[in-house]
């Protein structure tokens, strides 16, 4: 995996890119990540509301919510499964991809977002004054704006910035009971991944694949990346995402462009004179 | 378990599991339940072990299994029975296991009939007291008597205690007649495969529900994955329970595990899950009414009329419960201490005696009949968590004191003026006469003591700070209650006063809230000896008065002054089995019976599942383990006819508990319903039993009442069938859950769980509400409409099915109706057992009326309060 | 219904994929208030170098009413307003916001300089310079906004990518064009007028094409909801604006009512692309589905 | 701080300076992300424990700050757990300092409408006189059948499954002296 933007900023200081490897075909969907998350990093319960989306009752990423658990019940046979079947029940603990490219963090106006020295996004808390540029800007819907106690701030996961200043594991990994969260060095994450996928295609799960994992994608690759079951979006996730700044020139030409044309415009409309 | 292999507690230990090439979870749904222990399952599917579920609802545990068969509740016995049938027609037990380590070649009385042969009973049924006489059930030649656990003969039932220790015992050495071909009619082997012989693939599917395939899938796999070289774990929890039925259950596992020669061996064994903390512990130490620590029977009052008569009647003779006695009078020295003696029997008269079920069902209708006026709730909460809570409330607010020991205000502190029966009027806050005392109590942060895990691993917690408030250790409250009491009667000469002032009860206090020290408890639960040094074995306990230890199982707990709990050494600093993280009873083994990991000549099994064998150089066993044997007994010792306890085993006998050494496939004694488990249907079963013309089981007991009235069965009113169960995100009646922020929003409503086929046929929306009706009330749940409850086809008839988590009541920051309000209470643990697993219902769209009306609607659906065979 | 979903919905319970803008009405009332900023003061510029120092003084007097008020709904938004100025502590080409930021700034400062200079009638060159300046930033100011929001992963903004700053910008000079023809008389309102005309004409134009070209998808925001609502509003305003300032501009009354109707239009459309981009941020397929048919790498 | 170093903070110099023309690193680091360490780092001391949920029988580590616990998480010295928690367990701080919890005695005498405040002292005064009453009045000194029992039936015990083992050791110690039988935990519910 490619070095993340703006690691170089750290010279000698930069620290091998650490992340997470989120292998959904051994997650029980207990939640242990996200209560973990919560306890450790303050996270504010965030209501009580009974969804009826099997076991979510948490719903989505946002401020209050860092990982998140996606429980998705189908009709369709189970390739884990011996024999012949017609239901699975897919669980995916989703969380802040910390992409090589991250849109949050290029369009961020204050600093607030920034690259640590081990590849990963956090948001300076202190920093941030709560525009929500950054929540257009995430191809994911990971940020949102934390309302309750009027903080009025942007959230997310930080992948445990404070813990790995001590070389502690980020809580959700530490926590999670059978490994699914995975925490390491990225790039011996993306080889063990890779062998894992192999393993499950080779055993018949050919639905098996990863994703994020490719530093050729919309994103460059992601700091946390999965394996998974099924089509991402049938998980919430975005098929194949893209960095907004991918097109900044385009986007900086075309604004110059409509400079220019409006320039031409009231240059053209002084042409008839005054009256 | 106990009956079967000598001990009740889990037989393996988790880790362990990672061992197996192939593990049947069945009556559990560990993967939500225990979900740091469901790691070493995972760790043994992705070393390509098979992990099968057997269960009704598909659950997160089935997501990950490579097999999941839904079966119909409550027809466990005859898919294991199935299991049993199919091992012994298809010649797949593991010989020399099954011949040596147990009892297939005993034969049995000639008394003796089987269900088959009587068509749904054993002989020595008795109509009329609907007990059995299980004399005919002993080995051909000898009587042979129970052991700890023992009740029958008082002609009460239901009183064995699940996870203990508890055999039968044989008068002298080995059993008189034996064949070891197998071929006799009489031995058990013989008697096993006539038992099960109409337990076919057809009848298992016909009977739980499931297809033909799917059964000998799950049969074929285990028998594919035993023997020399590979071994499979049976894994059950709360689903077969503690109670008599769930023995038989276990007692079916047992079966399995002992025919394929799984017991003792690493990857092998009976993985038993415990729901709470300390769930193994309890018992162990025995808040059990029947029960002393140690698992020695409370004594009876017409039986054991004196030590003499108590001696008679429960101590074994050949066995390690051949020293009965010294654990037994030691126990006694470590109440009284100096005050027990020889000449008073060591105070044998002291301890209170029972006389019948003083369960807490039966407890809980007392309450109501004005017997018992006050009651101690130590973290507990039978207004929610009981089956029938509503009775359990009407029998709070029959009290004349309550005394609440909790975290939080549960619904057990708080029914005088929240109770659902305010409500509908059949209680008033002002009529209720009962005295609350809510006593905050210390979280295990903030004291020091130990809990016993699920696999009998005893596990010290040390105090990180002080209470706040007036939080107290329930340590605290006990011993300061029991000094309170002292003092108070400490000038009485009334005899009855005695046991309590003559309790030994100096238990240094220290801090500023006079904490009493835990170690030191601790430590006299371990035991001392004449030089009141720490004993570091139980082998050590003498009869003499001249030892005393508190529970003798967990005697060595405290060896060399150590508090072996505390023992924290990393586990990646040594080897898998972790010897020096903790400490497990009995004597820091950590699998049981693992002289069965070599075969009957000492050696390994095979190299890939070598545990503990025996090294013919050191002449002693050896391996990764403590040995669960004597360590210097070779395999080839036979033992002389006049032997005694421990020496009466032959080395070929790894079941050291047992009167005989063996592992029992058939039960001479120990239980009261059956040698050899039967497939019965529930008693709210809609359907008829097709094996016996018998349909339930001969010997349950009901209870009915007017707060405690039974659906009649079957019955068109109630036609379908719910069960209640726990989350994840959820603990037990809530008390620790729903209390939780963070724990709370995970799940934060109550709701029931439908097919799309039952939503449709009853008029069911999805997020919409459902009113659940059985006789005792009706409750009202959000309904979550999904193809996880999948109809189950019995008999051509699809059996649906309502799943209800049973976690919410009326307080705490997610509140809900009781799922357990549906039960019937049950005196009997054996009808209680069957019903939370499946009981009867009817399900209909919308809320629940309020008030007088709930009591309306509940009263148009039929009742009965008759106890109909 | 229930929990168990039919294989073939593509999406997670229906829950849209990003998140919706946190922004509330004060950003697309920015949008027009900064837009109408930053094309006045080009007007002005325009006036000042032309000659013509009574449209300049209007053209000054709508870019000040403009960059007077942005602030306050600049502020207002923001989740914490008393850190506003950490606005000023980076700044990041890869932002549209920060640089707009410091647009923003250099834009009001000389803004004001000139307006101060005009209200007490002082310092005449210095008023002039910061005229050239603001003049000169104005165009920037007028069309950051459309590269802010296009710089998203809003479907319904990032796919205008192109379109969105000729709409923002045109949109603006409709809404200078506009504000200046109502307060200037009409004998020096000529190229107010007509920068109301071009404007309001192609800022129709631009908002068909950008619409046209978000394709069937992702363009039926406009056709639906709120942005749907504002979009014809928009249109409808515009297009009358136009037409009256050509016919009867020339008339007081008729060029308040142009004016008026430009100005209309040119609020309506900052909400109608507002809104679309919420609603396509609401629905999960308007941001598989193009990236689906777009391909990639992210699946390995 | 000086202004002048104030200036020099400012990142805007500091992506010049530092050569981070982006702003996306190191030059907009805020001095207290500079400073950021685990809060466990100040944590008076830590002790080792056990989850008091289910029966896995997970370590903890107790993390204690300030007189408060500051952060329970997992183990990993434990064999069984390895470091792993489920949510129950995650949520152990969550419950040990839950804004549900009771520190005070309560009190709410028969027929009562309200808690009332007691306290413990007192509290452990009137529960020994209650249960001294109540075995008085309810002592039973043969069953039916007239065979001696020696107890008290008007007293009864439910508890124990998430109790410390010393606990219920203790329990049934005093029930025993007490005469009480009737002392059950969760094993049978």
């Amino acid at each position: 995996m490619k070095t993340a933007d703006g690691v170089e900023t750290y010279g000698g200081e930069a620290q091998p890119r650490l992340g997470f490897f989120t292998d959904t075909s051994v997650c029980i969907g207990c939640k242990a990540c996200e209560v973990a998350c919560k306890e450790w990093n303050l996270v504010p319960e965030d209501g009580l509301a009974w969804t009826g989306h099997s076991y979510d009752n948490t719903g989505e990423l946002n401020a209050n919510t860092w990982r998140h658990v996606a429980f998705v019940e189908q009709q369709a046979p189970d390739p884990i499964k011996r024999g012949k079947n017609d239901f699975r029940w897919l669980m995916e603990s989703d969380v802040c991809k910390h992409c090589t490219h991250a849109g949050c963090l290029d369009v961020c106006p204050t600093g607030a977002i920034f690259r640590t020295e081990f590849g990963t996004v956090v948001i300076q808390d202190d920093v941030c004054n709560g525009c929500g540029y950054c929540i257009t800007a995430c191809p994911f819907g990971v940020i949102t704006k934390r309302e309750l106690g009027g903080d009025g701030g942007m959230h997310k996961c930080t992948l445990c910035y404070d813990r790995l200043q001590d070389g502690m594991e980020p809580a959700c990994a530490k926590a999670c009971p059978t490994d699914s969260i995975q925490f390491g060095p990225l790039d011996e994450l993306v080889e063990r991944a890779r062998q894992r996928c192999g393993d499950l295609v080779e055993a018949g799960v050919s639905e098996a694949r990863l994703y994020l994992a490719d530093e050729n994608d919309g994103i460059g690759g992601a700091g946390a990346f999965f394996l998974l079951l099924d089509e991402p979006e049938v998980y919430g996730l975005p098929p194949q995402p893209v960095v907004p700044t991918k097109n900044l020139r385009t986007i900086w030409g075309a604004a110059a462009v409509a400079a220019g044309a409006l320039a031409v415009g009231v240059a053209a409309a002084f042409l008839g004179g005054d009256e | 378990m106990g009956t079967s292999f000598g001990r009740g507690g889990a037989t393996t230990f988790q880790q362990d599991l990672a061992n197996s090439d192939a593990i049947l979870i069945m009556g559990s749904n560990m993967a939500e339940n225990h979900p740091v222990g469901f790691q070493w399952v995972m760790e043994a599917r992705l070393k390509g072990a098979t992990v099968m579920h057997v269960d009704p609802r598909f659950t997160r545990t089935s997501a990950m299994a490579n097999l999941h068969v839904p079966i119909r509740a409550g027809s466990d016995i005859a898919f294991l029975g199935g299991i049993v049938n199919y091992i012994l027609e298809n010649e797949r037990w593991l010989d020399e296991y099954v011949k040596h380590f147990t009892n297939a070649p005993v034969i049995i009385d000639e008394r003796f009939q089987d269900t088959e042969d009587l068509d749904g009973f054993f002989s020595g049924f008795d109509p009329d007291k609907r007990i059995y006489d299980t004399s005919t059930w002993h080995y051909a030649g000898m009587p042979v008597q129970e052991t700890a656990g023992e009740r029958a003969k008082g002609g009460t039932k239901g009183e064995q205690s699940g996870h203990g220790a508890q055999a039968g015992h044989l008068a002298h050495g080995e059993p008189p007649e034996e064949d070891e071909t197998l071929q006799h009619p009489r031995c058990v082997f013989q008697l096993l495969k006539k038992h099960y012989r109409r337990y076919t693939p057809e009848m298992v599917s016909q009977i739980c529900g499931c297809t033909k395939e799917q059964f000998l899938e799950v049969a074929e796999t285990l028998c594919e994955n035993s023997g020399r070289e590979r071994t499979s774990a049976i894994v059950y929890s709360v689903g077969w329970t503690q109670h008599t039925v769930g023995v038989q259950y276990i007692r079916t596992a047992a079966i399995i595990q002992l025919l394929l020669g799984n017991i003792g061996r690493p990857g092998g064994g009976i993985m038993a899950l415990r729901g709470h903390a300390s769930i193994q512990g309890s018992t162990d130490l025995a808040t059990l009414y029947n029960v002393l620590p140690g698992y020695l029977p409370m004594p009876h009052a017409e039986k054991d009329t004196d030590l003499a008569s108590y001696l008679d009647n429960h101590a074994g003779t050949t066995g390690w419960w051949g020293h009965f006695e010294a654990y037994f009078i030691s126990q006694l020295k470590s109440f009284w201490g100096a005050n027990s003696t020889e000449d008073n029997d060591f105070c044998f008269d002291y301890l209170p005696k029972i006389d019948g079920d003083h369960s807490t069902y039966q407890t809980a209708m007392d309450m109501i009949d004005r017997k018992v006026r006050g009651f101690f709730l130590f973290g507990e909460n039978p207004a929610v968590g009981s089956a029938n809570s509503r009775l359990q409330r009407f029998g709070l607010a029959s009290l004349d004191w309550l005394v609440v020991r909790d975290f939080v205000e549960i619904e057990s502190a708080s029914f005088w003026k929240d109770a659902p029966e305010l409500e509908t009027g059949e209680l008033k806050t002002e009529e209720i006469g009962t005295e609350v005392f809510f006593v905050p109590a210390a979280s295990h942060v903030e004291k020091d003591g130990s809990f016993t895990n699920t696999q009998r691993l005893v596990q010290w917690h040390f105090q990180a700070l002080e209470p706040e408030g007036d939080c107290r250790s329930d340590l605290w409250f006990v011993y300061h209650l029991g000094r309170k009491i002292r003092e108070k009667l400490a000038g009485s000469n009334d005899p009855r006063d005695r046991p309590i002032l003559d309790l030994t009860w100096q238990y240094a206090t220290s801090g500023p809230l006079e904490e009493p020290s835990a170690d030191q408890v601790l430590r006299e639960i371990n035991g001392i000896g004449p030089d009141g040094k720490a004993l570091g074995t139980y082998a050590d306990l003498k009869p003499d008065g001249s030892t005393a230890c508190g529970c003798w199982i967990y005697c060595g707990i405290y060896g060399d002054e150590e508090n072996k709990a505390a023992r924290k050494k990393p586990g990646g600093e040594q080897t898998w089995v972790a010897s020096n993280w903790a400490w497990a009873w009995p004597l820091n083994r950590r699998i049981l019976y693992n002289r069965a990991s070599a075969d009957s000549k000492g050696r390994p099994w095979s190299e890939r599942k070598k545990y503990v064998w025996w090294d013919g150089r050191k002449k002693k066993w050896v391996g990764e383990d403590v040995p669960d044997f004597q360590e210097d007994k070779p395999p080839t010792f036979v033992p002389t006819d006049d032997a005694k306890a421990e020496d009466a085993i032959a080395g070929d006998h790894p079941f050291i508990l047992q009167a005989d050494g063996r592992g029992w496939l058939f039960a001479a004694a120990g239980l009261m319903d059956g040698p050899l488990p039967t497939h019965y249907e529930p008693h709210e079963s809609p359907f008829d039993n097709p094996l016996y013309s018998q349909r339930a089981n001969p010997t349950r007991q009901l209870s009915p009442r007017a707060e405690n009235p039974y659906n009649p069965a079957p019955s068109d009113a109630y036609p379908y069938v719910f069960s209640t169960y726990r989350l994840t995100e959820h603990h037990t009646a809530g008390g620790m859950s729903r209390t939780v922020p963070y724990l709370a929003e995970l799940q934060p409503e109550f709701f029931c769980e439908v097919s799309p086929g039952l939503a449709k046929e009853r008029g069911l929306e999805h997020g919409g509400w459902a009113t659940i009706i059985t006789s005792r009330t009706a409750i009202e749940a959000r309904v979550l409409v999904t193809e996880r409850m999948k109809p189950i086809v019995v008999d051509g008839r699809p059996v649906h099915q309502v799943g209800v988590p049973y976690h919410w009541g009326t307080r705490g920051l997610t509140k809900g109706d009781s799922g357990n309000d549906l039960f019937p209470g049950a005196l009997d643990p054996i009808v209680h057992t069957q019903e939370v697993r499946a009981a009867s219902c009817d399900i209909q769209p919308g809320r629940r009326p309020r008030g007088k009306a709930l009591r309306e609607l509940v009263e148009s659906y039929p009742s009965t309060v008759e106890a109909s065979a | 219904m229930s929990a168990t979903s039919p294989t073939d919905a593509l999406s997670y319970y229906g829950r849209p994929i990003i998140k919706e803008p946190v922004w509330e009405s004060d950003i697309p009332l920015y949008f027009f208030t900064g837009g109408l900023a930053g094309a006045s003061d080009l007007l002005a510029l325009g006036a000042q170098l032309s000659g013509n120092p009574r449209l300049r003084t209007s053209a000054l007097a709508g870019a000040t009413a403009g960059v007077a008020i942005s602030p306050y709904f600049l502020i207002k938004d923001l989740g914490r307003p008393l850190r506003f100025l950490n606005m000023l502590r980076v700044f990041k080409v890869t932002s549209p916001m920060s640089v707009g930021t410091w647009i923003f700034s250099a834009e009001s400062t000389a803004t004001g300089i000139a307006a101060a200079c005009r209200l007490f009638g002082v310092l005449p060159r210095v008023r002039a310079i910061a005229q050239v300046f603001a003049g000169l930033i104005g165009p920037a100011q007028a069309t950051y906004t459309g590269a802010l929001i296009a710089q998203s992963v809003v479907p319904a903004w990032h796919e205008a990518r192109l379109e969105l700053p000729v709409v923002f910008a045109s949109s603006a000079a409709a809404s200078a064009g506009g504000a200046a023809a109502i307060l200037t008389p009409a004998e020096h309102a000529g190229p107010a007028r007509r920068l109301g005309l071009i404007g309001g004409v192609a800022e129709v134009a631009a908002s068909k094409l950008m619409e046209k070209r978000l394709g069937k998808l992702v363009g039926s925001v406009y056709h639906e909801g709120e942005a749907g609502k504002y979009s014809r509003l928009a249109a409808a305003s515009t297009l009358a604006g136009s037409a009256l300032m050509a016919l009867a501009g020339r008339r007081r009354v008729g060029a308040i009512a142009a004016g008026a109707l430009l100005l209309t239009g040119s609020l309506c459309n900052r909400f109608a692309v507002y809104h679309a981009g919420k609603q396509s941020a609401r629905d999960p397929h308007h941001t598989s589905i193009p990236q689906k048919e777009r391909g990639g790498r992210a699946i390995t | 701080m000086k202004p002048h170093e104030l200036i020099g903070r400012w990142p805007v110099l500091r992506q010049v300076a530092e050569g981070d023309t982006l702003g996306r690193g190191k030059a907009v680091q805020s001095a207290k992300t500079e400073q950021l360490r685990p809060r466990t780092d100040e944590a008076q001391h830590v002790v080792q424990s056990i989850c008091p949920y289910c029966a896995v029988g997970c370590g903890q580590l107790v993390y204690v700050r300030d007189g408060k616990v500051d952060q329970i998480e997992g183990d990993p010295d434990s064999p069984i757990s390895r470091g792993r928690l489920c949510p129950k367990g995650a949520a152990s701080k969550n419950l040990v300092t839950s804004p549900s919890r009771e520190y005070k005695v309560k009190y709410r005498r028969p027929h009562g409408t309200e808690w009332e405040e007691l306290e413990l002292d007192e509290a452990m005064e009137m529960i020994a006189d209650r249960v001294i009453e109540t075995r008085t009045a309810t002592w039973q000194k043969q069953g039916d059948s007239g065979a001696a029992t020696e107890r008290t039936m008007g007293i009864a015990m439910l508890g124990g499954a998430t109790l410390d083992n010393e606990e219920n050791y203790l329990i049934k110690k005093l029930a025993m002296g007490l005469g009480v039988v009737q002392v059950e935990n969760q094993a049978r519910i």
